[in-house]
């Protein structure tokens, strides 16, 4: 009885906590007097904004936990962008930055968060793919587009998703090509695949280890390592008895720069290192200092040193004490999602007649699939129909006298 | 140097190292920024106007305050003074760290490469834009006129008057709290329970609707901890057995509702409703295939074990020798939700509904247990195992009785989650979900059911709530766990012993005998 | 005298059927199950595929034991506390990483010293084993500081309570720090600078089979460090009165107060080990590993925790030697049984089962064959 | 012909080098008081403890109403009808008083998991019914009145007296009470006294205890066995114990021994 009673008192306080709560419902299809007509005719309304209100671009990232340090430099990368967007006619942009944990609950919950907040109206993110594919059909709901600076694994663009788009590499694209320069390149006969266990990291491993068996070369050892730990020795020792050319390693900049540490203590001095996306950056160099001569990554084919990126490099470390690209490889793309997304929102806002900005759904995820020829920080991108913003083919990038060199 | 001043000084230092420790995170700024949303600026800026800092100021000064001025029968001045004096000093080490912030700020050096959040702007911002020693200066002053505050609210709050006031608001209510239990012990219990039930019924059928997609999920979440804290609270509430890895259980119901309803990778595509009835049998034999070798393992190493166990289910999920079985790290998507009587169970209120249910589900059950013989032979094995086991309990049958129906709960939590999300994958059952449940069934109170739903709010519901302290939110929830833990060891709400009538008269005095020989 | 007449329980009185305790039979088959797919995995690597040479084992057995010898540094201090309190000191891992921030830098700040007048090195590099001394000194002072005040304010209060508490507060502390050390050093991912004679990666080679096996000088100075400190602590328990407290307080608070013990500070004393030994290992973990960012305890910890019940836990010899244990299952066993290294962990878990069905209180824990009454 | 409920034949049990019980014969007559004394350390406990199933002696066989307890558990040898207290109380301290009883009476109960979620029929009579007997029990031994207590809140006699309703609630035929009276004031122990006469007059229980108090074993004890370093150096009635030199010595020494001769030849004057 006594537990009924509790209960009872629970859901009368839990009555009056919701009851406080802002009105939960996005205002949507705003059809008030002053609208413009673009509202009535969108498939999912209008976002209002009074005169003075922020624009809020959302985003769902680890910032906690183990892999913390991803969700918060993407976001920092992010908020630098939405500074440098300015205003759209008047309204300015602000990021909504949130906790996901990286995992699928940490996703629902942050989206679900996001769908009732109708200031929200695109999503820089989600950051880790369970996140991303917990999240995806509730935007989709929604009508909210989402621009992933970093979810990699192939099948994401496949699903149909009208919302989902992403600027990083598809693994298809990125591990087909290392697969083929791996052998026609680099002719190397026997690979040796790593992986971390992440679907990032085995995505990528297991299509460039099938490129590489069609091309005509021999995979001889695929082992998976956990990320997190530190001492590879053991499995780089077991590896190395088959005499690979090269390491194939699919996975990021952490346990990447300890592998091609450890590569040199267990054997494997003479095999090529071959990394992705993941591990390219500066903080692979600090860690891996001369071990890592030699060492292939790849990444989006990006005019290097523009000035647009030497000045996100400087406020960067100004706003953040760090340098750019020291907590994870995907700064850049942090920048370039958000401030896509915020170009989609200044080409479709409008002003109402009464004063207020509206901008309508639909047309914002029209707009953002519509990006053309965007030059970013980490990139070129242009957007295709179901979502793939970056389809080209990745530049290749060899570490010589302690700095990344891009190669044919 | 008096005691006195010596007993003020102490709490002073203390709230000092406080907020040293929290410029040093820059944790002050977000208090800051906090105070500027809640006086009504919709988008401060990183470093808000300096008043709201001295807010922040104030408000530590009067923390230290009330530390010091807390348990002295004195007079209003004294007891002012004593305030004035702990934040006062806590002033001076905050008035000292800003001096050695000026340093830096001044001579130029680059210490963020350690102390990350210690930029120019950052310091500039603590000492209110101003002048560093004019900064120093109103940092010891407003802390000083805090703690004065901080004391004299202590002292306010002790007067006679205030606790005369106190005192008859505490009758009152204890007064009225009275009557209406009168009420429901008297013969109006019957209606009481009516009354209370359907408030209840009405509560649960009218609430989803409208707190919004976001609420639901939250709660929900919340809800389904409330099915897993009942379980876990089988194990280690009622038979005492330490369970690490529950998690495993969860993720065994998970997949199993993911790999019979999903299109990938076999393409099985049962209902709902018997991928969840199988999902909880798999739960519950792998409890018993796991309880079986472990049943002569006590306290630690059963922890141990089944951590490892939780451990094994996780890595084996993700490892590539069943990617092709399970996804791999990839998981499975587009798991379908429930039909009833025809209609499609899938927006966010739906699986509310279907959350409720499994929620009350669970607590009949565990009531129904709790109040046995299982229940009784689960308590005894708890307090004592091997005197239960003299006593005539089958200890090894209980304890995996115990594991098996607790894997079941998890099972079908697992299950409904994975449905919800319509996806699940490896990380998702994570060592550090295990250490959740467990945190929640001991923060609520072991055993207890209202203890438990307390619990997954507290877990699982505060995170959310403490948003608002973006990247400060863990902290924060570290160290409420902890100061949970100190104010009530106990739970919040500790299970009780059932209360029994006493059906015979104590006069009879008269010895039980043996007659029934049949 | 007419009695009152009992109910009738059970319908046909007391039945005592004999249960059969399933598993006691089902052990010893068990057993030989596991032993034999261990034997023939064996073969089949050992024998039929020939997979690795003596090269690589020898790798593989280098590499386990310097990775047992970090597990048993973090294992000794977490089981020093259990062995005293019976507390799980969840939060050690954590106290490992801040002495492994406070060694990083330690060694930052001395290679940034220049000293020596023409031919200017870092003060690291002129005075090596002054600076790594000192940095073991720093880095324990602090943790033994953090591990005193963490038991002074988060576990003291709750010495009363039931068992399960203290674990709470302990989990709620290492999120606490974790999350301290996030936001106070940023999430960054650091490098330890090494002083030049005990750089990462450089050793003593050997050649096995004209390939070269390298015996790294870390790892060396990581497993003989972990043995002196076992030695130190297993003298300081034996042999000292703190010791001596320190067992008396396992053995009963009460009456070791009433002997005029002082429990707190006894209790405060083995915390202030405990951490000093985290720190240790901490700074260690800088040195072999070269990686330091906030979550660089939790694993070490958790594998630590392992360590120390597959040992027996409470048990200093025994953590030694549930290190070292665990360390070549996760290196050697996976090689040996020709299965991923991926499912290293997999493997010393269910290794982890196996060695407590049959020892329920692991390999070096006093056996408790009977109940104890 | 005598029914004997417990047949011991050369019951020993070691630990390590140490041999605890050696070779101990121990054949309790059926309705009988049976107490086992000797010095600390004799051995007493673990005699016990081997009855009761705790220990496997190594050696010997103990017959349970003609039965071997070889290789059964201690919930089997409970669920057969003997039961025991403890020397240091072990109750199950954050449990009601009822409750405790109510634990006792497992081995005699049937109904399941099951049953309890559904409320069956059976689950509905032997929950009534066992509440009714254990509520029986502790009037039994005077603590109705603190049935719903928590069971370690009560004091210290209580606890004791409690045991033995837990003891009594799987009705057995052999109970076996060690020290029962420790720790009491002669009030209490004269109740107690009259408690285990009750116990043996009213239910026909066989009780065997390990007791210091030799007032106590004097008066109700129909046979006793003395133990010293695990041997048996004494059986018989108890006027026959009294006066056996083995027993004196064994407690006293031998210089004890004689001294204790001499007083007790003064002792008529």
């Amino acid at each position: 009885m006594k537990s009924l009673k509790f209960v009872v008192v629970l859901v009368l306080v839990s009555i009056l906590v919701t009851a406080c709560q802002p009105s939960a419902a996005p205002s949507q299809a705003a059809v008030v007097s002053g609208a413009p007509d673009v509202c009535t005719s969108d498939a999912f309304g209008c976002a209002v904004f009074k005169p003075g209100e922020v624009v809020k671009l959302g985003m769902g990232a680890p910032m906690t936990g183990g892999n913390g340090s991803y969700g918060v430099d993407i976001s920092q990368g992010a908020s630098i962008a939405v500074t440098d967007a300015g205003d759209v006619k008047g309204w300015k942009f602000a990021l909504d930055a949130q906790d996901d944990g990286g995992t699928a609950e940490g996703g629902a919950s942050v989206a679900n968060k996001f769908v009732t907040d109708p200031a929200i109206v695109a999503i820089a993110g989600h950051i880790f793919t369970d996140a991303t594919r917990a999240a995806m059909p509730i935007y989709e709901k929604a009508g909210i587009p989402m621009l992933s600076p970093s979810n990699t694994v192939a099948d994401l663009t496949t699903l149909g998703s009208a919302v989902f788009n992403r600027i990083a590499f598809s693994d298809t694209n990125q591990g087909n090509a290392a697969g083929d320069y791996l052998f026609n390149t680099l002719k190397v006969k026997d690979l040796a695949i790593l992986h971390d266990g992440s679907s990032y990291g085995k995505g990528l491993a297991d299509t460039v280890a099938a490129q590489f068996a069609k091309d005509g070369g021999t995979v001889v050892a695929t082992q998976a390592i956990t990320p997190g730990e530190t001492d590879f020795t053991a499995v780089l020792s077991a590896v190395a008895s088959k005499n690979p050319g090269a390491v194939y390693f699919g996975g990021y900049a952490a346990e990447g720069s300890i592998l091609v540490n450890q590569m040199k203590q267990t054997g494997l001095e003479n095999a090529v290192f071959f990394g992705d996306d993941g591990t390219y950056g500066v903080d692979f160099l600090t860690h891996v200092g001369a071990n890592g001569e030699g060492a292939f990554a790849t990444i989006a084919p990006a005019s290097p040193d523009s000035a647009a990126k030497t000045a996100f490099n400087a406020a960067y470390l100004a706003q953040f004490g760090k340098e750019a690209g020291s907590l994870s490889p995907y700064t850049w793309a942090g920048y370039d999602s958000a401030a896509i997304l915020a170009n989609a929102v200044k080409a479709v806002a409008v002003v109402g007649s009464d004063g207020n900005l509206y901008v309508p759904r639909a047309a914002l995820m029209a707009a953002v699939r519509a990006t053309k020829d965007y030059v970013g920080l980490s990139g070129t991108f242009t957007c295709q129909s179901n979502g793939e913003c970056n389809a080209g083919l990745p530049q290749f990038v060899v570490v010589q006298n302690g700095a990344w060199v891009a190669v044919q | 140097m008096n005691t006195s001043l010596r007993k003020s000084i102490r709490p002073g230092a203390t709230i000092g190292i406080v907020h040293i420790f929290f410029v040093l995170i820059g944790f002050n700024m977000l208090v800051a920024i906090l105070f500027a949303r809640v006086s009504g600026v919709k988008q401060p800026d990183a470093i808000p106007a300096p008043v709201y800092l001295m807010a922040y100021s104030i408000t530590m000064g009067i923390w230290a305050g009330v530390a010091a001025a807390q348990k002295r029968k004195q007079e209003f001045r004294q007891v002012a003074f004593a305030g004035c004096v702990a934040g006062g000093f806590a002033g001076i080490m905050a008035g000292l760290l800003e001096f050695g912030l000026a340093i830096i700020l001044v001579k130029n050096i680059n210490v963020r490469d350690v102390l990350t959040v210690l930029s120019a702007n950052f310091i500039k911002g603590t000492l209110f834009g101003m002048q560093p020693a004019m900064g120093v200066m109103v940092t010891v002053m407003l802390f000083a006129l805090g703690g004065t505050l901080g004391g004299a609210l202590v002292a306010f709050w002790n007067s006679t008057p205030f606790q005369a006031f106190l005192n008859r608001g505490i009758r009152f209510t204890k007064d009225s709290v009275q009557k209406a239990q009168g009420v429901t012990h008297g013969k109006n219990r019957l209606l009481w329970q009516i009354a209370s039930i359907s408030l209840l019924a009405l509560a649960v059928v009218f609430l989803p609707l409208n707190w919004g997609s976001y609420w639901n999920y939250v709660l929900g979440t919340v809800g389904l901890y409330v099915v897993l804290g009942l379980g876990l609270n089988i194990a280690v509430g009622l038979s005492g057995q330490l369970v690490l890895g529950f998690i495993a259980f969860f993720a065994i119901g998970a997949y199993s509702m993911a790999l019979l309803n999903a299109p990938l990778p076999y393409h099985l595509m049962w209902g709902f409703w018997p991928a969840l009835v199988l999902g909880v049998l798999l739960a519950a034999v792998a409890g018993l295939l796991l309880g079986l070798p472990l049943m002569r393992l006590r306290g630690d190493y059963l922890a141990i074990v089944t951590l490892g166990f939780g451990e094994i289910i996780r890595i084996l999920l993700k490892s590539d020798v069943l990617t092709a079985y399970t996804g791999g790290p990839r998981g499975i998507q587009n798991i379908g939700g429930p039909t009833i009587f025809g209609r499609p169970f899938v927006t966010d209120v739906d699986f509310m509904y279907l959350i409720i249910g499994a929620m009350l589900l669970a607590m009949f059950i565990y009531s129904r247990l709790q109040n046995s013989r299982t229940g009784r032979a689960w308590l005894a094995i708890r307090e004592d195992e091997t005197v239960a086991r003299a006593s005539g309990v089958n200890t090894v049958r209980y304890k995996l009785l115990a594991l098996v129906i607790g894997a079941a709960f998890a099972g079908l939590a697992g299950a409904i989650f994975a449905s919800r999300n319509q996806f699940t994958g490896p990380e998702e059952h994570s060592l550090m979900a295990s250490i959740n449940v467990l945190s929640l069934i001991i923060v609520g109170g072991l055993g207890s059911i209202p203890g438990t739903i307390m619990g997954a709010f507290a877990l699982k519901g505060l995170p959310e709530i403490l948003r608002e302290f973006e990247n400060y939110r863990l902290l924060a929830f570290g160290a409420l766990l902890v100061a949970m833990m100190l104010s009530k060891p106990d739970g919040f709400i500790p299970s009780r012993r059932p209360k029994f009538q006493i059906p015979i008269q104590p006069e009879t005095r008269e010895a039980p005998k043996e007659q029934d020989h049949d | 005298m007419h009695a009152l007449s009992l109910p009738t329980l059970a319908v046909k009185g007391a039945r005592f059927k004999k249960v059969a305790h399933v598993f006691d039979l089902l052990r010893p088959i068990l057993g030989a199950i596991v032993l034999a797919f261990i034997a023939y995995r064996l073969y089949q690597v050992l024998i039929v595929q020939q997979e690795y040479g003596a090269d690589t084992w020898t790798r593989l057995l280098i590499s386990g034991l310097i990775i047992g010898g970090v597990y048993a540094l973090i294992a000794i201090g977490y089981t020093l506390v259990y062995g005293i309190l019976f507390m799980i000191n969840f939060a050690h891992g954590e106290v490992m990483m801040l002495g492994a921030y406070a060694g990083l830098f330690a060694f930052q700040a001395f290679n940034a010293i220049q000293v020596g007048g023409q031919a200017q090195t870092s003060f690291l590099n002129a005075y090596p084993v002054l600076a790594i001394l000192l940095a073991f000194v720093i880095g324990m002072f602090i943790s033994a500081a953090i591990g005193y005040f963490l038991e002074k304010i988060a576990y003291r209060p709750l010495r009363k309570a039931p068992r399960l508490v203290p674990l709470i507060s302990a989990i709620g502390a290492s999120i606490f720090l974790q999350n301290a050390a996030q936001l106070l050093f940023s999430p960054q991912l650091r490098e330890v600078t090494n002083p030049d004679i005990l750089r990462r990666g450089a050793g003593w080679t050997i050649s096995i089979n004209n390939a070269n096996v390298i015996i790294p000088y870390t790892g060396v100075f990581t497993f003989v460090l972990s043995v002196l400190l076992l030695i130190a602590l297993y003298i300081i328990v034996r042999k000292t009165r703190l010791g001596r407290s320190m067992r008396a307080v396992a053995l009963d608070k009460k009456t070791a107060a009433l002997m005029g013990v002082d429990v707190d500070r006894t209790i405060s004393q083995t915390f202030i080990i405990s951490g000093a030994l985290a720190g240790a290992a901490g700074v260690m973990w800088g040195l072999h590993n070269g990686m330091v960012y906030f979550y660089v305890g939790f694993i070490p910890g958790i594998k630590a925790f392992t360590a120390a019940v597959l040992g027996g836990i409470g048990n200093l010899p025994g953590a030694m030697l549930g290190g070292l244990v665990l360390g070549i299952v996760e290196s050697v066993g996976p090689a040996a049984l020709g299965i991923d290294f991926q499912l290293k962990d997999v493997l010393a878990f269910v290794i982890l089962i196996i060695v407590l069905t049959f020892r329920p209180s692991g390999l070096l824990g006093e056996v408790l064959a009977e109940e104890k009454v | 012909m005598i029914d004997y409920i417990i047949r011991a034949k050369e019951v020993t049990k070691t630990f390590g080098g140490l041999t605890a019980v050696n070779a101990v014969d121990l054949d309790v007559a059926e309705g009988s008081i049976y107490s086992i004394i000797g010095p600390n350390g004799a051995g007493k406990t673990t005699l016990f403890n081997c009855i009761s199933g705790f220990y496997t002696p190594e050696q010997g066989d103990i017959l349970f109403k003609g039965k071997s307890l070889k290789g059964s558990s201690t919930d089997v040898i409970a669920s057969r009808g003997l039961s025991r207290t403890y020397q240091n109380i072990r109750l199950f301290s954050n449990l009601t008083a009822l409750e405790n009883v109510m634990v006792g009476q497992q081995s005699r109960l049937r109904e399941n998991w099951l049953d309890a979620i559904v409320h069956s029929p059976t689950f509905r009579r032997e929950e009534r019914n066992s509440i009714v007997e254990g509520m029986k029990w502790l009037d039994f031994v005077g603590l109705l009145e603190f049935s719903n207590a928590i069971a370690g809140s009560l004091p210290y006699g209580a606890q004791r007296r409690l045991e033995i309703a837990r003891a009594l609630g799987n009705r057995p035929s052999l109970l076996l009470l060690d020290e029962p009276t420790a720790g009491m004031n002669p009030q209490e122990t004269l109740r107690m006294t009259a408690l285990i006469r009750k116990l043996r007059d009213a239910f026909n229980i066989t009780i065997i205890l390990i007791e210091h108090d030799m007032h106590v074993v004097m008066d109700i004890s129909d046979r006793i066995t003395v133990l010293d370093f695990g041997e048996k150096i004494a059986e018989g009635k108890p006027g026959e114990i009294q006066t056996n030199q083995k027993v004196i010595e064994a407690y006293l020494g031998s210089g004890g021994a004689a001294l204790a001769q001499k007083y007790q030849r003064k002792k008529p004057q």
